[in-house]
């Protein structure tokens, strides 16, 4: 075990992959001999050299264009698009070719690549490099979706992403680069798909992603000392595919869900798990299933604007008592 | 060698039936079908049935896919516009526009990464040169100096529109290839053998690492945009004009000229037609998709579950 | 009344709003001289001239950003994005810069502007041209979202959009074009945000969009000849705003719910309504809420393939069956 | 008239603190700022404090908003990228890169359609040349013949790639006007009289219904890309060379030489630098955003209700 930041976690994983397979690629703006605006992919461009490496003119359709070709045709490429609100410019690649070409081909096509992309809110960017979109590539059919929480998630899940066959997007949460983390050392992968939970309890289950699994632990926690509530947290990783194994299991056991997720309140990830399990699960339900959001309005820059909007443990805090009471 | 390129043409022509065809632009994928080597890349548009066709993938299947069975070449699962025929190195026919430009940009990094020898071709519009993927691919490839070769075929319409109203120079490609520090290449789409030429030289350029080539061919469709419209706003002495100019007839003349007989053209001509029918005939009797197709496939495990 | 198609419709209420109004403008691919590839905009240059109705190049990103800056500075634009899918090109355009600019200037910004586009399946025109994104939309803070399923409210949607001085995104189904309704004659104006309840029942409440409101009154009336299920069925209208006052009220009388989305499955509006009702009416539901939408896949262009795919009235009478057993 | 010019200088030398500044090309703000009138509008990019400072918008309100407080501009609801003065015609600063383009063409076209002299005027840099918003803007601004002026102020890198490397002509603004059937304009940005005449020279035509410019200012960031970056990846002997051009002192310079006296200058000097500290006084006192204000004004009747 190595003491990681997440930042250095996704070079990591990357590394582990582009050592073993020399058809992994890496193309993005500044991240070869910057190391990436978020210095998530320091030391790359100088072990694996700028023929694997490459710095790209401001262009993200191009980018994605580029690992799209490249992976039809033997490579297996890794994009970044700096922070994920740029999906917006070139969302076309994502998910109108890149999604959709396995299938409308009847399988002619594979598109072994990697999308990775600083994600979400706290860094007072303003409404326009804040966003959470993991939901938009949630909606659209044929995209793999991971966001993990902790380093060492971030090493395994990435590597999982490399190897995997099919196109995955890669949010990283920016919040969460100077996190650290203990990160096994050897070969580590985590598989794509599997939820975790982090936490058993008996009386409620949160389900959170990224950077609000910190906030639904520390939730958690405040439960158990405050009020004497008994939370189970599971943290998705993946929102495709999904886990609603794990998801519907715990539920099951607690009889009561909360959700708390970064995206705007309409249609996140968790209404379709709330729709899941309410179909699904209700008649286990012992009370309402309850959502905890960033209100459905773009994010302020102002620090105190910002930090209200996006759920925190007092608000999940809040909700979790007026579901158990 | 002639006869295989008239053969080709004329294949091309016997296309009936549906959707975004390029009657009157034959000649520009039979030159440059005949130029391509086999490992070359094909990235075309839903105007993309002549570029799939001469790259050697069946008419049958062709014609299954546009009438969606189980003949069909994505046994109806992609349609009309979306043509891909991995083993003929035909890596899609795009229906958004400019889209396919960087991505085919991607098959050429790949082939230079690899180190072969391949090159990627990519076909598109007139109307295509005004989107911003186009302006990207275009400075990408330059700076990587990927073995690609994009084909403008300026059909003079976007989809009614003419394209001079929408676009700030004459010739939407020619004209900006020194925005992205090439040379511009202006040809006659509908003469085959310049096209051949001209796809030579790119392609050699292309392969020997000199890097792109940005080629605008001038043509003109016959019909309208697609199956929906009779393309009524064009003048009618610009019709006329080009349909004089047809290649088909254009070239079937050279080869008498140069000495082909008119029995051989003519043996060829209902040879391609007899293959032409005997297609039509096949993908029409073809049993349909079969349904749990619809689930098949999405992912690279042949499945598309989203959940466990 | 005049019996108008849905494509007349669209066309009818941009014309009553131009009279009215000289600083409402029209532009996008081929709609002037061709009216449209859809022939939703017939006459209208004809009547308003070229300095008014204009051909754009295939730039649908100068497009939306030229009825944003016009929008900033004077005028009411409408745009047209032929197909929904090509949103995708212009994303940032809409979920970026229209969506946030009056939040993010605290209000100096007003954008009153329409982007109509053909939006939905249908055709057979494969994954690339048949997409319902709809949800797309509703995921974005910021913009409203109108999807009307009759010629009569598309007339007076289009003229409520026109008049708001919000972007508006403005959905069209391609598969109801050629239907014909009635349509008042003079002026008519249908406000934004009101969900219309069509039919009247008793034992589940369907709620439905655009294309799926036939599907579901046609389901409904199966469901009542065949089974003696007597249905709610409400036609949404507007995802935003959302009329959740009509929602609530039907389903706290029925006590059960179906939503009937076109959209594929994953965090679609049909996860949102589930999910605050479930939240909402938890105590007064007889029995979980049942979505039925295209699966997480994309469209296919072959007729068995696509009818198989889009829910259809067969498919809803079947989830109600299984619910109300 | 000098005098306010230097005026303009120095004031943007003094902005402190935060985020994508834009210490050395000030010259290319103060003499757009001078050459537009009341009623153009400026659409700018994160790097758009000097733009929206040259309007007239007040050093506390844009202090305010770089410290997102109440007295900000937008009261912290936006941040330094986003910088708009609505009555000052400040239309916007903009954070992706190259949407402003096109949004700035449909102030443009308003304003043509309204049939005001009112010119938009847009300033991005060198690394927007190559994404494809920057290209549909162009040509789209030039076939609708708006009255706009495209101001390229090339600083020679993106964020931390040197242009060069990802660009595949030498000057990326100047050398692709052609493209779009435009003059190629590529002048000095650290001379403040060249920018100001070039400026004059492109709003006189576009009010003039001559159409759209394209104008390629040379200059240079004297600092990193923004708060985060030193700056590191820039060889030294290129910084040095270009600190030695820095407006500022240059055109203190020249001044002198024509004959303003040093006291005068100093004068200005002094009263800019007290206003600087005033006004980061007044807004480092400012009280926080009202917690209200987070869920007002998403929509036009002042709230961000999404249901009934
Ligand atoms: C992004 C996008 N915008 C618009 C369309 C609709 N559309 C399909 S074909 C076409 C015209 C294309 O013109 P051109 O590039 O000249 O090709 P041609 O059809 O003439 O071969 C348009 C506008 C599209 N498919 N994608
Ligand atoms: C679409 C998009 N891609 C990437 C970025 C990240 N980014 C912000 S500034 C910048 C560099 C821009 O370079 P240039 O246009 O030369 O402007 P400068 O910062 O030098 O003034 C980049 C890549 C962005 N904001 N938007
Ligand atoms: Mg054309
Ligand atoms: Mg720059």
């Amino acid at each position: 075990m190595a003491q990681l930041t997440y930042r250095e976690a996704v070079a990591a994983g990357m590394q582990q992959e582009m050592r073993r397979d020399p058809n992994v690629v890496f193309l993005g703006e500044d991240v070869a001999a910057a190391g990436g605006v978020f210095k998530t992919t320091v030391g790359l461009l100088e072990e694996f050299g700028p023929k694997r490496v490459r710095d790209t003119p401001i262009s993200e359709q191009a980018i994605l264009g580029a690992a799209m070709g490249a992976a039809m045709t033997g490579l297996r490429p890794i994009a970044e698009i700096m922070f994920s609100d740029f999906f917006a410019v070139c969302w076309d690649i994502v998910a109108n070719e890149i999604a959709k070409t396995r299938y409308m081909t009847d399988g002619q096509v594979t598109l072994p690549l990697v999308i990775k992309s600083g994600n979400g809110a706290g860094a007072r960017f303003g409404a326009q490099h804040s966003q959470a979109v993991e939901n938009w590539a949630m909606a659209v059919p044929g995209l793999k979706v991971v966001a993990p929480a902790f380093p060492a998630d971030v090493k395994g899940l990435m590597a999982a992403a490399i190897r995997d066959n099919d196109p995955v997007l890669f949010f990283e949460s920016k919040s969460l680069y100077a996190v650290k983390g203990e990160v096994p050392e050897g070969e580590h992968i985590v598989p794509l798909g599997k939820a975790n939970v982090i936490r058993q309890g008996t009386d409620v289950t949160i389900v959170a992603l990224a950077l609000m699994v910190p906030r639904a632990l520390k939730a958690a926690d405040m439960l158990k000392e405050q009020h004497g509530i008994n939370a189970t947290v599971i943290d998705l990783r993946s929102l495709v595919p999904l886990d609603t194994q794990t998801i519907l299991t715990e539920v099951a056991k607690t009889g009561r869900l909360v959700t708390v997720e970064e995206n705007p309140r309409l249609c996140g990830w968790g209404a379709e798990i709330s729709s899941i399990v309410s179909e699904e699960l209700f008649w286990d339900l012992d009370g309402p299933i309850v959502r905890v959001t960033t209100p459905h309005i773009p994010l302020s820059a102002a620090n105190n604007l910002e930090d209200m909007q996006l759920p925190n443990p007092e608000r999940i805090v809040a909700s979790v008592r007026q579901l158990c009471d | 060698m002639l006869e295989k390129r008239a053969y080709d043409l004329f294949m091309q022509n016997m296309i009936k039936g549906t959707s975004h065809l390029a009657l009157g632009q034959e000649a520009i994928a039979a030159g440059f079908g005949l130029a391509m080597q086999t490992g070359d890349y094909t990235f075309c548009t839903y105007r993309g049935h002549n570029h799939t066709l001469v790259r050697g993938v069946s008419m049958t299947e062709i014609l299954g896919e546009l009438m969606g069975n189980a003949s069909g070449l994505m046994r109806g699962k992609g349609g009309s516009m979306h043509l891909t025929s991995v083993k003929h190195n035909v890596m899609g026919s795009y229906a958004i526009i400019g889209a396919h430009l960087t991505i085919a940009n991607g098959a050429a990094w790949s082939a230079q990464y690899r180190g072969t020898d391949q090159v990627a071709v990519c076909f598109f519009g007139d109307g295509t040169t005004n989107i911003g993927a186009f302006h990207e691919a275009l400075n990408f490839a330059v700076i990587w100096k990927l073995p690609i070769v994009f084909v403008c075929e300026n059909n003079l319409y976007m989809e009614y529109t003419s394209i001079y109203d929408v676009t700030a120079v004459e010739h939407p490609a020619a004209d900006r290839a020194s925005a992205y520090g090439l040379e511009p290449v202006l040809i006659d789409g509908n003469d085959v053998d310049v096209v051949y030429r001209t796809a030579m030289r790119a392609l050699d350029l292309a392969r020997k690492g000199g890097g792109p080539s940005l080629i605008e061919a001038q043509t003109y469709r016959h019909g309208g945009h697609s199956r929906a419209d009779p393309g009524k706003y064009r003048p009618d002495e610009e019709v006329q004009a080009w349909l004089a100019k047809d290649p088909i007839p254009s070239y079937r003349q050279r080869l008498l000229q140069l000495g082909i007989g008119e029995s051989e053209i003519k043996k060829i001509e209902d040879e391609t037609k007899a293959q032409v029918d005997a297609a039509t005939e096949t993908a029409r009797n073809a049993p349909p998709t079969p349904l749990e197709l619809a689930e098949k496939d999405l992912w690279a495990d042949g499945g598309s579950a989203w959940r466990n």
